[in-house]
């Protein structure tokens, strides 16, 4: 049976346990994605983030994304979790994690479902920088 | 007139929720309204005028019952609506 | 300055030892790929692997690839590390990561670093299998 | 015959070591061999008549004191030589 896990976190992403729901001794290759929390977006310096999810849809949607990266690629396994609430520098906002019997598999999976979380989850990002001032940025804006 | 547009103008009440952008500009994050809108479309517009949302419907995709729908979809009553501004996943 | 990081390792690897020394808050993508060792190869039921290194030329050549890397993507850090003696199914053989500003750059990054470590790292891997038999396979008969 | 081809003819002592394939196949790690090859090439042509290497030179790279060099580089006293067959990392 293959492994397709979508979730949303208010505690900080554990990458370790995230990761070691995909191991299979089948899968030769492992690649995964992590969004962090950068210091600067487009000029501006950045304090912390914000995110806010609407959570039934993006828990569908979600779940969508993985199952179509798994098919699309012959994954043996993929999983995604994105962070929401306020998470500080370095925090890791979204991890992803694809399995498959070869590297070129993995690593095509692992870029689309973050690509398609980018674009299709319903989840908004504020960003708080060091002037005071707020603003929520959205994916056509910027990109990790 | 037909009978179904008769029905289709009647008042109905619907749950709507926001997020983000339009949650700041509604000052709320969810609320019950009765609208004699016929269409999600129809229903953004009313809320626009009301809330003054900067955001043209072209930006927004539209959710109704967690789904994703087009924005000519009829309302009925007992809908949750959600607009959904441009999001920003990872 | 830019972190570049290279290891041979006799012990299991640890991702998150390996992630963490390329933490950087102007980081705001991290990748990482491990290449794990599978059950099966070529219709072979694989039970262990066994990977002899030419230590001195591997790291020269490792940190090579690594630097080749940061300049050709413009990473903002990349690290590998690879294992050499006997491992189990499931263990880590090689471990890489890299983070860059945007995420098309991680991903360019790390995919470039495990296909040069596969082709040009002085490492030979050795296949244990079910039947009792051993063979040395290399990169242009196999791959992850 | 120049002077130079006369000194490349003297027998010269190289350190060799074998990995993998080779490393079996040579029943041993490492040697210390006096030989009067010229290059790598004809190290490694005397060595193959010597352990019956199955592999032919066109699949093996060539490292000199830890770096890698082309075949035809000439042989010196003292250098550290290993033909590297086919690699797999990952």
């Amino acid at each position: 049976m293959k492994i397709c896990q979508f979730s949303l976190s208010a505690e900080p992403l554990s990458p370790v346990l995230l990761s070691r729901a995909l191991s299979d001794t089948a899968a030769g290759a492992f690649v995964s994605f992590e969004g962090w929390v950068r210091n600067h977006n487009r000029g501006k310096t950045v304090v912390a983030l914000e995110y806010e999810v609407y959570q039934a849809l993006a828990l569908k949607e979600g779940e969508r994304i993985v199952a179509e990266a798994i098919a699309k690629f012959g994954l043996i396994g993929a999983g995604a979790c994105h962070r929401y609430g306020l998470l500080g520098l370095g925090e890791i906002a979204v991890w992803v994690g694809a399995t498959a019997p070869h590297r070129c598999q993995a690593f095509a999976g692992a870029a689309y479902i973050i690509d398609e979380i980018k674009h299709r989850l319903p989840i908004w990002k504020k960003e708080y920088y060091a002037t005071g001032s707020t603003a929520w940025v959205h994916c056509s804006e910027h990109s990790h | 007139m037909s009978v179904a547009n008769v029905s289709d103008c009647r008042p109905k009440t619907v749950r709507l929720r926001y997020f983000a952008l339009l949650r700041e500009q509604a000052k709320r994050d969810n609320e019950v309204r009765a609208t004699t809108a016929r269409t999600c479309a129809e229903l953004y517009f009313e809320l626009q005028k009301e809330y003054s949302f900067p955001l043209p419907l072209s930006q927004m995709k539209v959710a109704v019952n967690e789904e994703f729908v087009g924005p000519e979809r009829p309302l009925q009553a007992g809908d949750e609506v959600v607009f959904i501004p441009p999001v920003a996943g990872g």
